[in-house]
């Protein structure tokens, strides 16, 4: 285990390349942030200017399950390299919480 | 060795068998021995399933038995290695496929059953002059007893059910305190009386109980309950129509028939408010509620049991009079000492209680 | 013991194994506290089955017995099997994957102390004013009306045991995802391996849900919430479907590794390699993904509408098809294979028709409509137990031969190991055969008595019977246990002569870092491969001999456990009224919990070295210390 | 892997967080804990669409008499934007800019504290208003599901801390990279979670 932090010093061309990467990603991100900002300000708006709620429950929670893949996948990073074991129990974890949710939302009463 | 388990399965059979052949059980309270229209759908059910599985055991025993016969070591030698087989496809469909089969074999007559036995579509059903044309009991489950009203009939009754045979009987289950579970085996599954719902079943009784040893159905609870769960019995008694409306009759009659003889007056007055105020618990008319706090009594000499297990005679009835706890442990009754100021009931008092309560009673 | 261990005085060994992150001596501590809670619960079943021998016995009190019932499920289940399974699991899956220890060596040792502290906290119940009497599924409207902290105990002790479960998961998972030797593909771990992983990830997703529940159930009981209290709205169904959506894939949990060792004990002792590998894999999968979508076969008599009633029966009948092809490629595996008898393989084989006999009556029950009879009824009981017994148990027994000399150096006795199974096995289809009738005759489960006017004296006595003949099997093992330790004949490598997988390719037991250099796997059953090629070293290896780094002993997982362990006392008294210094403990506790949470990720904990010349050493014979 | 290895910034892997084994072990291991916690609260969340409004008969609170959007808007944005700056902090983790690292997650920890205030403060005024965790099932519900929300927040911002102080005189190494990243995905998680708390509960509780 002692060997597998062996310690690579990159050019600075190959630096410089993996930096502009880094800032053009954390581009990226700034964008995703905007997007869940609007997001959740069609949700809140919706609701504050009282739509039918037919209309407003299945939006919010689409806006919502959006939001969440963008978390996951922009900012947590989840189609990234070395991930796959990750996504896979994610949706697991994810399979189980929706059908634990509809268990609990159709078959108990009152 | 393996002679030792090819023995097992042969005994194993042998004792199904004998106990098929035996009947199983009393007749009463065996599943195996319905008494109804639901009963006998499900025995048909167990009967059906059954063979399949019997199947399955068998072609798996085959395999099995002349595997660990053909290959063991003494007959293969010491030093031998087997060829080493990866699988075989064919083999996989074969196996994956056969037992699909069998469960969809299963699987059609599950449905439906399912959705038969849920169907309490005509129980709100109502003849030209208003009235259901299905008798519907409104099953209360409360700590250790059970109590039974006919709302149509506008009449009570506790621990032992009176139904009509040969026509649905529909019954709303709702518990009063804790989770408990409806179930008369010999006439059909179980439904569980929740805290929070009602539970809607039908039943259908196709035996009068007369005929049976006891005279009775047994039913039981079925959901743990507490201390006394495994003494939370009640009986049936399934009556024809005519007899079942005589019964009616006789419960709607609003007084409670009076005491006959000495010691039954001086029971009915102890067991009044000002006596030991056995009344504010018990109702003893049939068409009375007490709000369930304690068993309707009116037709507590026709019962089968005391306390829906104890024998029924007066020994037993002063015993449970006398120390409730020591017979269904946990169970709500005070005993008669707390009631009486903390003084032990007197024999006589006692004798005047049960001769009282076995005279209420319904039945000619 | 191992030979560090033995050179040490007593108190020193305590104390080695109170701070060891060593995977093979947590397997030992779960093996010893699994063993013990195991003899709890079967003294607890045996006093079941003498108050039931009879009609109208009083051996027991009603309200004594439900205690009674409700702890040896409870003991069972989460003090007894699981952690036997999680020994197995310890000690033999890191060397099927050619790793060094598991991903997190402290973790693993504070998942056990979670565990032992839990157990423990459970059965103090029992000198703390009487023990959790709403059986093992704890109803909510039972277990809210239930006086005194019976209740509490369980819930509380299942909350701390449940954490050491969770985080065993997760780094049996973390193990097996990342510490593979180079070579070890998902499709070419052994078939142990395998299980453990998917019964890990049910872990993992199936305790949650229990979890809240319990914490639900703490709130409602300790606090004042409402969460199952009828009459403020609450509603008790909310609990029974979360217990179920754990408790059904936790059974799996218990028979996925027992199918693991049963899969590994077949190859082995049929010398044969194991019949559609891939088959069997992916029916592992499968049962385990199933297994989240069939909760509600244990509520068809609750009410829920014949609509979920259909669906959930029909997806409990599925599971009878991959569970299937694993009976079926398990007989193909022994079919032309060169059978030896040993003690091991006599359970595996006795397991298949018990085992079927079992998972039958699983798919009788799966028929709602018939459920309706059965479920409460002793048929129930009858079911499980044929599952379990026949198979977790008969796994954990087989298990314990199989592995013994891999964990302890030393081989149980073949002759008295075949004493205890006949009069186990015996026993148990005695006991619970007859069972099956009992329920269709009408006799419900959790009943203390039972009257002799119902016709069920007599299978009840032959059950009863029975269980004395498994008890005998049980003390047999004891002595068996006893003697074996006292011999102390040691081992080789491949006591079994046939052994397929890593595991056997190194000294029983192994050395304290395991593989001194990473083997290099070449296929399935790689250590059979290099046998059957002749290679005289045994592995071919990965890397050269180098430095081994490991980790640190702690004390802390102790300290952070018994932390817990106090806190709970705090809580469980904590509304009582008349005990002021319930807060107060719990404080404590809790200070003792962070406290020592602090401390952990304070200190820094980088671990040792091995130096390759102490490797040498060792490998000649000499003696290396952990420390 | 060595504790007083030191790096430049351009000796620093692309991944420090998954470029050693303990790295790789902590961050799967974690990521597994996230997949458990998605089913702990979705438990949390089916229980309390199950018990919502429910309670005692003439319970005074249902959710649409209670719930207020206005502050419940501010609290969104405060950690939608903490979200944001924890980004920011992993951004320059990975350019390996220790400073600028700690700011970012200095200004994260306000924002969460922040958040947190606020919620208690909530919390604080249901109470005053007689909507107590006793008073019925749905304050039992309505409390444990956001307050085990607001405790993993409290977790969160402690875990932040508690890394910047122990790490604050040493820097960046292999051995804190991780933690730091980890930290960071936790405060992701905890933000998915608001996202269907804000939706579930109170957007949806307050059309009734
Ligand atoms: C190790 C534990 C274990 C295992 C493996 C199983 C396996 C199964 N169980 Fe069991 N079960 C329990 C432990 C277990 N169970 C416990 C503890 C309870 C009671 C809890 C309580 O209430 O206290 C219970 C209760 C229980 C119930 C609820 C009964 C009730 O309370 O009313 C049901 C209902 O569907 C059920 C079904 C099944 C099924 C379908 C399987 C299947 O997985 C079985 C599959 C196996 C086979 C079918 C055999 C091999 C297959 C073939 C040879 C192929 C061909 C077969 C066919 C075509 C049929 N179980
Ligand atoms: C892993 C799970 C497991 C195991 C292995 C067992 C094993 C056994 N069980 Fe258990 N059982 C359950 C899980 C298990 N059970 C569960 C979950 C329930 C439901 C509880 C509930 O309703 O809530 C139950 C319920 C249950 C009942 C029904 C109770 C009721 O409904 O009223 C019965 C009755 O016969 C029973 C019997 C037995 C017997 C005879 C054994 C035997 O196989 C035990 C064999 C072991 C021994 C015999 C050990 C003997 C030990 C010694 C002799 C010790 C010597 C001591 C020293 C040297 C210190 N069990
Ligand atoms: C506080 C209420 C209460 C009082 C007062 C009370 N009982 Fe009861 N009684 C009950 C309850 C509850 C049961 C049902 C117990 C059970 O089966 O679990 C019961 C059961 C009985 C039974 C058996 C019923 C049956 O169906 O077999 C009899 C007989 C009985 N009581 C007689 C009496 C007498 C006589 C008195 C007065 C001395 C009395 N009870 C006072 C509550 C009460
Ligand atoms: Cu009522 Cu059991
Ligand atoms: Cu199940």
């Amino acid at each position: 285990m002692a060997h597998d932090t062996h310690i690579q010093v990159r050019s600075q061309a190959e630096f410089e390349y993996a930096k502009k990467k880094r800032a053009d990603e954390m581009k990226g991100h700034l964008a995703t942030f905007a997007i869940m900002i609007f997001l959740t300000l069609i949700a809140f708006t919706m609701v504050a200017a009282g739509f039918s709620t037919y209309l407003i429950v299945p939006i919010i929670l689409l806006l919502a399950g959006i939001q969440v893949i963008l978390q996951l996948y922009y900012f947590m990073h989840m189609s990234g390299k070395g991930h796959g074991m990750v996504a896979f129990f994610m949706f697991c974890g994810m399979f189980v919480a929706f059908i634990t949710v509809l268990a609990l939302v159709t078959i108990v009463w009152w | 060795m393996m002679k030792g388990i090819k023995k097992w399965r042969l005994f194993a059979l042998m004792t199904t068998l004998l106990v098929f052949l035996a009947g199983c059980g009393r007749e009463e309270i065996s599943t195996l021995i319905p008494a109804g229209e639901v009963a006998q759908d499900q025995f048909n059910l167990l009967i059906l399933s059954s063979i399949v599985m019997l199947f399955v055991i068998i072609v798996v025993s085959i395999i099995f038995v002349l595997a660990i016969v053909k290959f063991r070591r003494s007959k293969m030698g010491e030093d031998m290695i087997p060829e080493q087989v990866e699988g075989s496809a064919r083999l996989e469909f074969l196996w994956t496929a056969v037992p699909i089969v069998l469960l969809l074999v299963l699987a059609v007559p599950t449905v439906y059953s399912t959705f038969d036995l849920a169907d309490v579509s005509t129980m709100d059903v109502q003849a030209e002059d208003g009235t259901s044309t299905h008798l519907t009991v409104n099953v209360t489950a409360a700590l250790y007893w059970w109590e039974f009203e006919y709302p149509e009939q506008g009449i009570v009754t506790a621990q032992e059910l009176v139904v009509p045979t040969d026509e649905r009987v529909y019954f709303n289950l709702i518990s009063a305190d804790i989770k408990h579970s409806f179930w008369i085996p010999s006439v059909g599954g179980k439904l569980d009386v929740n805290p929070e719902n009602v539970n809607t079943f039908y039943l259908s009784f196709d035996q009068q109980s007369s005929e049976l040893e006891d005279g009775v159905f047994y039913g039981k609870c079925a959901e743990l309950c507490g201390p006394s769960h495994a003494l939370m019995d009640f009986k049936v008694k399934s009556v024809d129509r005519e007899e079942f409306d005589q019964w009616v009759t006789a419960m709607q009659e609003e007084e409670p028939a009076a005491a006959e003889g000495d010691l039954a007056q001086q029971g009915e007055e102890l067991f009044g408010a000002d006596g030991l105020a056995c009344i504010s618990c018990h109702a003893t008319s049939g068409a009375g509620g007490t709000g369930g706090v304690g068993p309707n009594l009116a037709t507590f000499g026709d019962r089968n049991r005391v306390a829906g297990y104890l024998e029924h005679n007066e020994e037993n009835l002063k015993n449970w009079i006398q120390d409730p706890q020591e017979y269904k442990p946990g169970n709500l009754m005070p005993d008669a000492a707390s009631l009486n100021d903390g003084e032990e009931l007197s024999d006589q008092e006692l004798d005047a209680l049960a001769a009282y309560l076995m005279g209420l009673s319904v039945e000619e | 013991m191992s030979s560090i261990a033995q050179k040490k005085g007593f108190g020193a060994t305590i104390w080695d194994f109170m701070t060891t992150v060593d995977h093979k001596k947590i397997a030992i501590l779960y093996l010893i506290s699994g063993g013990f809670f195991f003899l709890v619960g079967g003294v607890e079943a045996m006093l079941i089955r003498i108050q039931l021998a009879k009609a109208g016995n009083d051996f027991l009190s009603a309200g004594l017995y439900n205690e009674i019932i409700t702890m040896h499920g409870t003991t069972m289940i989460f003090l007894a099997s699981m952690p036997i399974l999680l020994a197995f699991m310890n000690a033999i899956m890191p060397l099927q994957i050619g790793a060094r220890d598991v991903a997190f060596p402290f973790l693993n040792s504070l998942g056990f102390w979670l565990f032992f502290f839990g157990g423990i906290f459970l059965n103090l119940s029992w000198f703390m004013g009487g023990a959790p009497d709403a059986g093992w599924t704890n109803y909510a409207s039972l277990a809210l009306a239930s006086e005194g902290h019976g209740i509490d105990f369980y819930t509380l002790g299942l909350t701390i045991s449940g954490f050491g479960t969770l985080i065993a998961g997760i780094n049996f998972l973390v193990t097996i995802i990342n510490m593979r030797a180079p070579g070890m593909t998902y499709m070419r771990m052994p078939l142990f391996t395998w299980t453990t992983f998917v019964a890990s990830a049910l872990i993992l997703l199936a305790f949650p849900p229990l979890t809240v529940g319990l914490f639900f159930m703490i709130f409602d009981r300790l606090f004042g919430a409402n969460f199952f209290a009828v009459d403020m709205g609450g509603n008790t169904i909310i609990w029974e479907h979360l217990f179920w959506i754990f408790g059904h894939p936790e059974v799996y949990i218990l028979i996925l590794p027992a199918f693991g060792i049963f899969s590994e004990i077949f190859a082995i002792f049929s010398r044969k390699r194991l019949f559609g590998y891939t088959a069997l894999v992916f029916a592992t999968i499968l049962i385990g993904f199933y297994g989240f979508m069939v909760w509600a076969h244990h509520m068809f008599t609750v009410g829920l509408g014949p609509t979920a009633n259909a669906v959930f029966a029909l997806a409990t009948m599925i599971i009878a098809v991959p569970t299937g092809i694993k009976i079926f490629n398990w007989l193909l595996t022994i079919w032309g294979g060169n059978i030896s008898f040993t003690v091991p393989m006599i359970y595996a084989v006795a397991f298949i028709p018990s085992f079927v006999a079992g998972g039958v009556t699983g798919v009788m029950q799966a028929i709602a409509p018939l459920d309706y009879q059965l479920h409460d009824s002793y048929f129930i009981v009858a079911h499980f137990h044929y599952v379990i017994v026949g198979g977790v148990v008969l796994a954990i027994l087989a298990g314990t031969h199989l592995y013994w000399p891999k964990m302890f150096g030393t081989m149980l006795s073949e002759k008295l190991g075949k004493w205890t199974f006949w009069f186990f096995f015996i026993g148990f289809h005695l006991t619970f055969f007859i069972q099956h009738f009992l329920g269709l005759m009408g006799m419900p489960r959790r009943v203390y008595t039972f009257g002799a006017d119902q016709g069920w004296d007599l299978f009840n006595a032959i059950s009863s019977a029975g269980a004395v003949l498994m008890a005998i099997g049980v003390i047999i093992m004891l002595v068996n246990v006893v003697m074996t330790t006292i011999k102390n004949e040691r081992v080789g490598n491949d006591p079994w002569g046939d052994g397929r997988t890593l595991e056997w390719a190194i000294p029983s037991p192994p050395p304290f870092y395991n593989f001194a250099q990473t083997p290099l796997v070449r296929g399935l059953d790689t250590y059979w491969i290099e046998k059957m090629e002749g290679n005289k070293k045994g592995m071919i290896f990965a890397e050269p001999l180098g430095d081994i780094h490991m980790p640190n002993g702690s004390i802390i997982p102790f300290v952070m456990s018994l932390g817990m362990f106090i806190a709970s006392f705090g809580a469980l008294y904590f509304l009582d009224g008349d005990k002021p210094w319930a807060l107060a403990v719990l404080v404590i506790g809790m200070l003792i919990l962070f406290g020592s949470m602090l401390l952990r990720s304070l200190k820094d904990d980088l671990g040792f070295h091995i130096t390759k010349a102490e490797l040498l050493e060792d490998a000649k014979g000499g003696k290396t210390d952990g420390h | 892997m060595d504790i007083n290895q030191k790096y430049t910034p351009q000796s620093w892997p692309d991944h420090p967080e998954t470029a050693t084994l303990e790295g790789k072990n902590k961050f799967i291991g974690f990521w597994l804990l996230l997949a458990a916690e998605t089913v702990t609260f979705a438990s949390l969340f089916a229980t309390y669409l199950a018990l919502k409004d429910k309670g005692p008969s003439g319970m005074e609170y249902s959710a649409a008499g209670l719930f207020e959007l206005p502050l419940v808007f501010a609290m969104t944005m405060i950690l939608l934007t903490s979200s944001l700056t924890s980004v920011y902090a992993m951004y320059h983790m990975k350019n390996h800019n220790f400073k600028a690292m700690q700011a970012w997650l200095g200004i994260t920890v306000i924002l969460g504290a922040t958040f947190l205030g606020l919620e208690i403060y909530e919390f604080n005024h249901y109470v005053h208003l007689g909507f107590g965790f006793t008073n019925s099932a749905f304050s039992s519900a309505f409390y444990v599901l956001v307050g085990t929300h607001g405790a993993h927040v409290l977790f969160g911002l402690s875990w932040f801390i508690a890394l910047m102080i122990r790490n604050s005189k040493r820097g960046l190494n292999m051995y804190n990279a991780p933690k730091f990243y980890l930290a960071s995905l936790y405060w992701h998680f905890i933000d998915v979670v608001w996202v269907f708390i804000f939706t579930v509960v109170y957007l949806m509780g307050v059309i009734g």
